[in-house]
This record gives C-alpha cells, structure tokens and sequence, in this order.
C-alpha cells in the first residue's frame, strides 16, 4: 500500500496522535507550535483527499484490514471532503489567529491540555467527517463533544462555565438520542455500516422500530445541529468561548451535526423519506423558517457582537435546513454550498471580533463604538464578510443564496412565499449588521481616543486572506460546487453505486 | 410470553423517560448529572436485550464443548465503550459543577441563572 | 421462564431505584442509590450473558462514579434545594414519549429471539471465524480489540479528553495543589485500626486482582478498561486509609501524565505499526508473520494501552477532586 | 449419599436467606440507626455465609468450590469493616445511640 491509500485514516490519526504529546510539553508556546503544525498538516490531508475525490475517487478504507460490514470503514466522497475542508480550515485559522489571544486568556500552565483538547476535538469532527459507519460517528461524537466543552470552560468569564453545563447536558441527550436511533437500527438490520444499512433497511422500511429510529436520530442530530427551537445552548456557548475558540466551532462544529444528518436522511432512510418526502418537508420547514426569521430578528435586539452573530449562526443554520429539507437535488446543492460559504463568512466575522477584543478588551457594543475608525483593516475585512453573510453579488454567500432560491422556486405552490422568507431574513441581516457597522464607523469611542491601534501585521494579513477568500469564492465558486455536486449524486443514490 | 418478552424494552423506556424527566425538571446540577447517568444506562439495557438468545451463553469459547450457543458480541462491545463514554460525561460534568460552585456559590440552576441575568 | 421472572423482578427493582434517586433531597443518599441503580444493572447484565459489560459497569458505575460523586460532594452542598411540583405538561410530554415506545417495542424481536435480524447477521459471522482469524476464546475481545478496534482507540481518547478536561478545570497534573500534602484532612482514616489493618490486607489482592483481569482478558471476561478501574479502585483505597500525600508519593501527578498520555501513543503506535509493515491502520495480521500470533501481539499491547491510560486518567481525575477544597 | 449432600446444601441455603430476610426486616424495622445497621450486618455476614457454603457443599470437590471460599473469605474480611466503618462515621458526625442517656460512648479519635 502507498501512502495515497492511507490519507482517509491520516486525516483522523495525525491531529489525534499529536494531542497525546502536546499534553506532555510543559511550554504554552510549544503546545501552540505543535497544534498548529498537526492542524496544518491535517489541513494538508484535506487538499489532497479533495484532489483526489475530485479525481478517481477514494477508495474504501478498511480499518485493522477487517472488511465492511464486519470491520470498521471509512468513506470519503465530495461532502466528506468539503466537512474536511471546513473543520481543519478553521482550526486552522482559529490557532492561527488566535496566539495572541489565547494568550491572554489561558494560562501558561493549562496551555498544553488546552491545545491537547483542540486537537482532540479537530480528530474527532475529522473522524465523524470520514466515519462510515454509524456508531463510529457515536464514538468520535463524543470525542469532539468532550473536547469541545474543555475548549468552551476556558473562557474567562464565569458564564463560560453555566453556558458549557447547558451544552454538555443537552450535548449528551443529543448524543444519546442518535445511539438509541442506532440501536433501533441495528435491532432490525443487524448492522452498523452505513452502506449495508441501506441495502437490508428496504426489506422493514415501514416498521415501527424504523420510524422511532428516524425520530429519534433526526431530534438527536439536530439538537447537536442547533436547529430551531432546540438552538438555547448555543448562543451563550459561543459569546462566553474564548475568541479563538468561537472562530473554530462557529465555522464547523454545528455542520458537522447537520452532515451526518443529511448521511443518515439520505444515505441511510433514503427508502423511508422517498415514501414520505412530504412528511419530512412539511415536518422539517416551519422549523427552518421560524429560526430563520426569528433568529435575525433576535439578533438585531443584542448588545453583544458575539451575541449577535452567534444569533445570525442559529438562522443561517436555519437556512441549511431549508435546503436540505426540500428533499431536491438543487436543494441538497443550496444546503452543501451555504454550509461552505457561511463557514467562511462566519469564521472571517469571529476572526475580526477577536482582533477587536484583542485591542478594546471587550465585545460589547458601548465598548466597541468608533473602533472603524480605529482599526480600519480589520473593520473593512468585517465588512466584507458581512456582505457575504448577506448575501451580496460578487460574494460567496450569494452564490449560495442563488442556489437556494432557484431549489425554493422549485417547490410547487411554497415557492414565492419561501423566497420572500428568504428575502425578509436576509434584510433582517442587513438590519443588524448595519447597526454595528454604523455604531463602528460613526459611533464616538468610550474615551473619546480615536488614535489608531491596528492588530500586529501577520494577523491582519491572515484576517485578509479569509476576507479575500469570500471573494474569490464569490467570484470562481468552481471547487465547492464541484464538491456538491459530488456529494449531492453520493447523497442521493444513497451510498450505493 | 410474548409480553414479557418485551418487558425489558418497556424498562427502557421508563428508564429512558424517568431520566429525561429529571434532566429537565430537576434544578440541581449534580441531580442533573446523576439523572444523565440513568439515561445513559436505560440505552444500555436496550442494546445488551438484544445481545441475549435464548440457551446462549455469554460469548467465551469454552475448550472442548461443541455447538454451544452464544449472545451476540457486538452490542455488548458497543456497550462497554458506550459505558466509558458515560464515565468520561459524568466527571468532566462534575469538574464543571465544582468550578460552577466555586465562582457563583450555589449549584441550583435557578440561582445560576438569575445571577447571569443581573450581571 | 426461571430466568425471565427473576430479569422482571430485578428491573422492576431498577425502576423503583431509579425513581428514588430522583425523589431524594438529599445528594449523600442519591449517590448510594446510584451505586445501587449501577449494581442492579450489572445483575441485569449478567443475567443477560453480558459477562464482560456487567464486569465493567460494577467496577465503572458502581466503584468509579460513586467515588467520583463521593469526591465531588465533598466539594458543594449535599443538600438539594426543595424542588418544585411535577409539572404536568413536561410529565405529560414524557409519559406520551414512553407510551410511544412502548407502543414501538410490539414491532420488536422479543426478548432471546434466536431469529431477530441481529442473530442473522455480522454476530454469526464474529462467532464463526474468531477461533479461525484470532483464536482467543473470549469474542468480546477479539471484536472489542481487533474487529472494532478502530472504535477502542476512540474509547480511550474519550478516556483521555476527560482527564484532560478535568485537570484543565481542576487545575491537577501539574503538582501544584497537592502541595498541603500534611494538613488534617489529608491524614484519610489512618489513625483507625481496623480499617486499616483491613485496607493493608486487601490491597494487595486488589491489584493483583486488577493483573489477573487485565492479562486474563483473553479468556475470561475482562480487558484493560476494566483492570484500569479495578486498579485505581485499590489505589484510591489506600488513599483513603493512608492519606491522599502518601497514595501520591507512591505515583506522582507527572507520572500519572506520562501513564495517560503514554497508553494512548501506544495504541496509537501499534495501529501506525500495522501501517508501517504494509497493512492498513490497527491491522495487526502484519505484526509478525503469522498471522494469528500478530494479532495477539497487537491485542496484548492495546490492551496494556488501554489500562495505562484509563489507570492514569481515573487516577488524575480523583486527585485532581480530592485536592481541591 | 448424594441425596443427603444435596439436603444439607438446601437447609444451609434457605438458613442463610431465612437470615438475610431476618436482616432486612431489620434495617426496616428497628428504632435507630445502630440498631440498623447491626441488623443489616446480617445480610452481609452470615447469610451470604451460609448461602454460599450451600453452594460449597452442592459443588463437591472442584475448583467451583476454592472459588466460592475465596469470595466467602473476602466476605468475611470486608464486611465487618465496613459495618465498623459505618458505625465510626456515625458516631464521628455526632450521632447518639437512642435511649443512651449520658455518653459513654466516645467515638474512636485518629491517633
């Protein structure tokens, strides 16, 4: 075997190998080196995964060289590589970025288990990525999930603490919701692969056990997922994170929840849902709409910057759920791609919250009034990602919207009413994103100091290159799209040829 | 027979739903906790119910005994690692609730939250 | 029909401590319930020929968690505030959630069913060619460590992550706080002579218990999770006769690190040795040139992998408890 | 032969539950917490004694039986100390014996 055939697992193992020893080192310095480098090169792994799904494929890839369905594999296709992509992209740019950050507010003695975390928590969103088998993704669920609270209790505030005790209470129901799904599963296939699930769910498709299995999986996963109206943990987890730490789960970790949804929708029930794809839309929609709408609305009405954006994430989330409830192959597109394109908008906003943070100390609104007029750079990279996370032409959240139009259109009798639903929310975007970008750029400061006060270069340069990112992907969205497409044709052949 | 044959999925149920009651409507967070572990242990019991066949034994080959009948190994083998995965929820859970104790003096939701509120 | 009546006493049994542990006020009085709850569960397991879970959830749920509260408790209020009264729309919800199951469950395979879907497929198929591919008698291991090792690996990282999590908000495994190594409360229950002479004598016993299990675990139910448990079982007993100071001079904070960090590389690096001698990850076929011999090797070092780590994590985690005040 | 074994095994078995019901009505029924737990020491002394040597004697000379004797042997060392245990922590947090009117009984202090 060459190296090539290998990459699905080294995509899990690099990142999971390096937390064991970065949690020896005793320097906080060097346990940043050493995550960053492991989440570099697991970033790595994802370019070549995706090079070569886009190529001739991947093959299967059987762990312990046990063959499915009795061993353990892995599967990667166009959607795994694009979750690959995200999930190791913002580790990246979260370590990346946020040294300085971090800095302060970890110490240098806790330094090495938090950065053990981080990469713990990029293994396991990695390994849910590639997992092909259900209750493999149970097991690094929870390995991400533990990880991720580690990473959220770091925050500096207390509320960091009462935030995370919600999101690891709820967390575990969800958890626990897809295993008893599973287990309902396995009761009536005997299986845990996806793929064979599939082919012997067709024979008890209509029983009951089946239909509580969905239930359960669908509420589990979208707890996780943070689909209105099971969003509560999520607003406070991210405003109370540390910065770095937001910019990572706020790109990736709920969309990894939505991925193996669709895997599971459309991989596995495929048979069930396409009997009653009405059920399912009719099911799946209001919830999305609500969240889309109320959700902004919400937004408009905080004080914090975190706040309001991590109420913009639980409505753009709704919008993925959108997409993918329509059950369409230009719905599926929408979901895959506003996934993409609201990661990187996102990420690129929590980044140029935590330069602010980094010079003002806080995120308030009061404390961060004039701070456009203060740090220029930064303010006109937040700009730019604010209008790809509206959803402007020559951005790549409008190549997105686009698409989640034109699938919307396609709904018989709900198309106009859906996209003036998409209309509204979007304006609601504009509400309030304009309220910060006018209390930044015309808002008097705190202490009246105007001086400028710019974040050192490398990070300016790095929160450029995310800024810029939206744009190129506005401009050629070929790779996504590719993507999509790829995953699209995976999801809804099921997972069979 | 038929019904109590089932009878251990109906504990799993009442398990399952004791738990989850107690999650949402208990303040207390190490009751919180404690009710975590017995949703936990309610989906346990499902997976080992299936594991079991009737006349089986547990799954260890015994040298010189032909055609013995086992239980199914593999939930069980989901089961022990799901047990760890539960132990691991439980202490991290704790060590949260102690921290929670030491910065707000009080380990009733409640309280928490309306401490948040005024601050 | 014996065994069945007396699985439907204990259950019922369970109900009603389930019940309890959610009644009752006082927090001391729940944490002994839920040893009990986890007790009961492992009769339950046992009589369902699940030797090794049941194994595993007396030594996790009754010993480890019940110290876990234990230690915990002594840290915050044991005193629940006076809770509220039922709230009948979330009993109600919940109650039609359980019916509903319920209801599900007539579309089930019955208890023992020779012929349900999961006795027909993949299960067999372990049964069969575990004597063939890996030849130790105990299939719960072979599955558990080679089959499903891939799934192990991800059990000890969960191990691991926790520790980390702990001594991240704890502040343990660095040494600091343990430095009150001679205050009053640390002294346990050394000045009681019973307790101690008997302490004195068991442990021993323990640990070597805690060997049996986890070198035997090929052939009897057991493995490295569980000889992890029963391990720091015996440990923390002499830290509770002999004093926290005494138990940690025996094994240092730092050791511990090395112990929990190390078990998992070495899983890890017999998985990336598999890789290395031409097979996929965790293959461990490739390991010598038989290749049942190979996959004993490799289900000897995992398992050793897995008992260094859940030994040292389970270990940190109590210190990191008991040292905090 | 085999008969009478089989008798004697039974009668030792039924004693020891006669003796662990007897215990359990006890930790039940009587007035105060010491009371208690020395009822409640029976379930875990003598009746899984008895019950267990029962089982010795079915078994016959085999390996089952070493078993059963090191699991009674275990039984008889811990739990007494942890009745004693019990009992010492009690006393410790200041619980008095009912009807004990002045106090004689002074918990065991560390040395």
């Amino acid at each position: 075997m060459n190296l090539a055939d290998h990459l699905p697992a080294l995509q899990v193992i690099v990142p999971l190998m390096t937390a064991p020893l970065v949690i020896l080192l005793r320097n906080g310095f060097l346990a940043w080196l050493g995550a960053l480098l492991a989440s570099l090169a697991s970033f790595g792994l994802a370019i070549l995964l995706t090079v070569a799904v886009l190529g001739a494929g991947v093959p299967e890839y059987a762990m312990g060289g046990w063959q499915p369905p009795f061993g353990i594999s892995l599967n990667v296709d166009g959607l795994s590589a694009l979750m690959l992509l995200l999930v190791t992209g913002a580790s990246t740019l979260g370590l990346a970025g946020g040294r300085l950050s971090l800095r302060r507010d970890i110490d240098n003695r806790r330094a090495p288990m938090f950065y053990g975390a981080w990469l713990i928590a990029l293994a396991g969103l990695c390994g849910i990525a590639v997992a092909g088998d259900a209750f493999n993704v149970f097991v690094f669920m929870e390995i991400s999930s533990l990880a991720t609270y580690i990473l959220i209790a770091a925050g500096r505030d207390r509320r960091a603490l009462s935030a995370v005790f919600k999101y690891l209470i709820i967390g575990t129901i969800g958890a626990t919701f897809y295993l008893i799904g599973v287990g309902f599963i396995y009761m009536m296939t005997g299986t845990l692969n996806f793929a064979d699930m599939a082919l012997r769910l067709a024979d008890v498709i209509e029983t009951r056990p089946i239909i509580i299995a969905a239930g359960f999986i669908t509420i589990g996963l979208a707890l996780k997922a943070a689909v209105f109206p099971l969003h509560i943990w999520l607003p406070r987890a991210y405003t109370y994170a540390p910065n770095a730490v937001t910019v990572f789960i706020a790109a990736c970790s709920t969309k990894v929840a939505i991925y193996v949804l669709l895997r599971f929708n459309y991989g596995v029930f495929h048979g069930n849902l396409l009997a009653h794809s009405d059920l399912f839309t009719v099911f799946i929609i209001p919830l999305a709409l609500s969240g889309i709408l109320l959700a902004s609305a919400i937004a408009i009405y905080q004080g914090n910057i975190k706040k309001m954006l991590a109420f913009s994430s639980v409505a753009q989330i709704g919008y993925i759920a959108l997409a993918a409830g329509l059950a369409t192959h230009a719905g599926l597109m929408a979901a895959q791609l506003h996934m993409f394109n609201h990661a990187l908008a996102k990420g690129t906003l929590f980044l140029c919250v935590l330069a602010f943070v980094l010079t003002t100390g806080s995120a308030s609104f009061s404390n961060l009034a004039g701070i456009g007029r203060r740090m220029p750079w930064t303010m006109a990279a937040f700009v730019i990602a604010g209008l790809s996370l509206v959803g402007v032409p020559g951005t790549a959240g409008f190549v997105s919207k686009w698409y989640l139009i034109v699938a919307v259109m396609g709904m018989p009798g709900w198309g106009v009413p859906l996209v003036m639903a998409i209309i509204l929310s979007s304006l609601l975007a504009v509400v309030y994103l304009w309220r910060f970008v006018e209390l930044a750029y015309y808002g008097q400061p705190p202490d009246g100091d105007v001086s400028r006060m710019e974040v050192p270069l490398p990070l300016r340069t790095l929160i450029w290159s995310a800024a810029l990112a939206n744009i190129y992907f506005g401009l050629v969205p070929q790779l996504p799209l590719a993507l999509a497409e790829s995953g699209t044709t995976t999801l809804l052949g099921g997972l069979l040829p | 027979m038929k019904l109590l044959g089932l009878f251990n999925y109906w504990v799993f149920a009442v398990l399952l739903m004791i738990g989850l009651y107690a999650l949402i409507s208990k303040q207390n967070l190490v009751k919180k906790i404690m009710a975590l572990a017995i949703f936990q242990s309610a989906v346990f019991l499902f997976f080992i119910t299936m594991s079991r066949v009737d006349e089986g034994t547990a799954p260890i080959i015994q040298a010189g005994v032909a055609n013995q009948i086992f239980s199914n190994p593999l939930p069980q083998v989901l089961i022990l690692t799901a047990i760890v995965v539960g132990i691991s929820t439980t202490a991290l859970g704790l060590a949260i609730v102690v921290r929670l104790h030491e910065e707000y003096g009080t380990v009733e939701d409640n309280e928490i939250l309306a401490m948040d509120r005024e601050s | 029909m014996t065994m069945l009546l007396i699985g439907v006493f204990l259950l019922s049994l369970l109900v009603i401590t389930a019940i309890a542990i959610v009644r009752s006020e006082d927090l001391f009085s729940a944490v002994m319930l839920s040893g009990i709850f986890s007790l009961l569960m492992a009769l339950n397991f046992f009589l369902l020929d699940a030797a090794d879970v049941a194994l595993t959830e007396a030594a996790v749920g009754a010993g480890v968690a019940t110290v876990l509260l234990l230690a915990g408790l002594r840290l915050i209020p044991p005193k629940e505030a006076p809770g509220r009264p039922l709230r009948a729309l979330s009993v109600t919800v919940i109650a039609a959630t359980a019916l509903l199951m319920i209801y599900a469950s007539f579309g089930q395979p019955t208890l023992g069913d020779p012929l349900a879907p999961t006795q027909q497929h993949i299960a067999p198929w372990y049964i069969e060619k575990t004597p063939e591919l890996i030849d130790i008698p105990n299939i719960v291991t072979a599955v558990l460590s080679s089959f499903r090792g891939y799934d192990t690996l991800g059990e000890v990282f969960v191990v691991l992550t926790a520790g980390i999590g702990v001594m991240f908000l704890l502040g343990g495994g660095r040494g600091k706080p343990f430095s009150r190594l001679d205050s009053q409360a640390e002294q346990g229950l050394s000045g009681h002579l019973i307790p101690k002479v008997m302490a004195r004598l068991l442990i021993p016993f323990i640990l070597l218990f805690a060997l049996f299990i986890q070198f035997h675990g090929e052939y009897s139910p057991g493995g490295g999770f569980q000889a992890g448990a029963i391990f720091v079982a015996g440990i923390i007993l002499y830290s509770l006769v002999r004093g926290e100071g005494l138990a940690l001079s025996v094994i240092p904070p730092r050791a511990l690190l090395l112990m929990s960090a190390g078990g998992a590389l070495l899983f890890g690096s017999v998985g990336v040795a598999g890789m290395l001698m031409g097979g996929n990850f965790l293959e461990y076929s490739v390991l010598a040139e038989n290749p049942v011999i190979g996959q004993h090797i490799g289900i000897i070092v995992i398992e050793l992998g897995v008992g260094l780590t859940v030994t040292g994590v389970l270990l940190s985690i109590f210190h990191a408890f008991a040292a905090r005040d | 032969m085999s008969e009478i074994l089989d008798l004697i095994a039974g009668l030792l078995v039924v004693t020891g539950c006669v003796f662990v019901l007897a215990g359990g009505i006890g930790a039940l029924r009587m007035p105060d917490f010491y009371t208690r737990i020395h009822g409640a020491s029976l379930t875990d002394s003598l009746g899984p004694v008895l019950v267990l040597g029962g089982l010795m004697v079915n078994a016959g000379l085999t390996l089952i039986s070493v078993k059963l004797a090191a699991v009674m042997l275990l039984l008889m060392v811990t739990s007494p100390t942890a009745t004693y245990a019990l009992a010492n922590a009690a006393l410790l947090a200041g619980l008095k014996p009912e009807g004990v009117e002045h106090d004689t009984t002074e918990p065991e202090k560390p040395a």
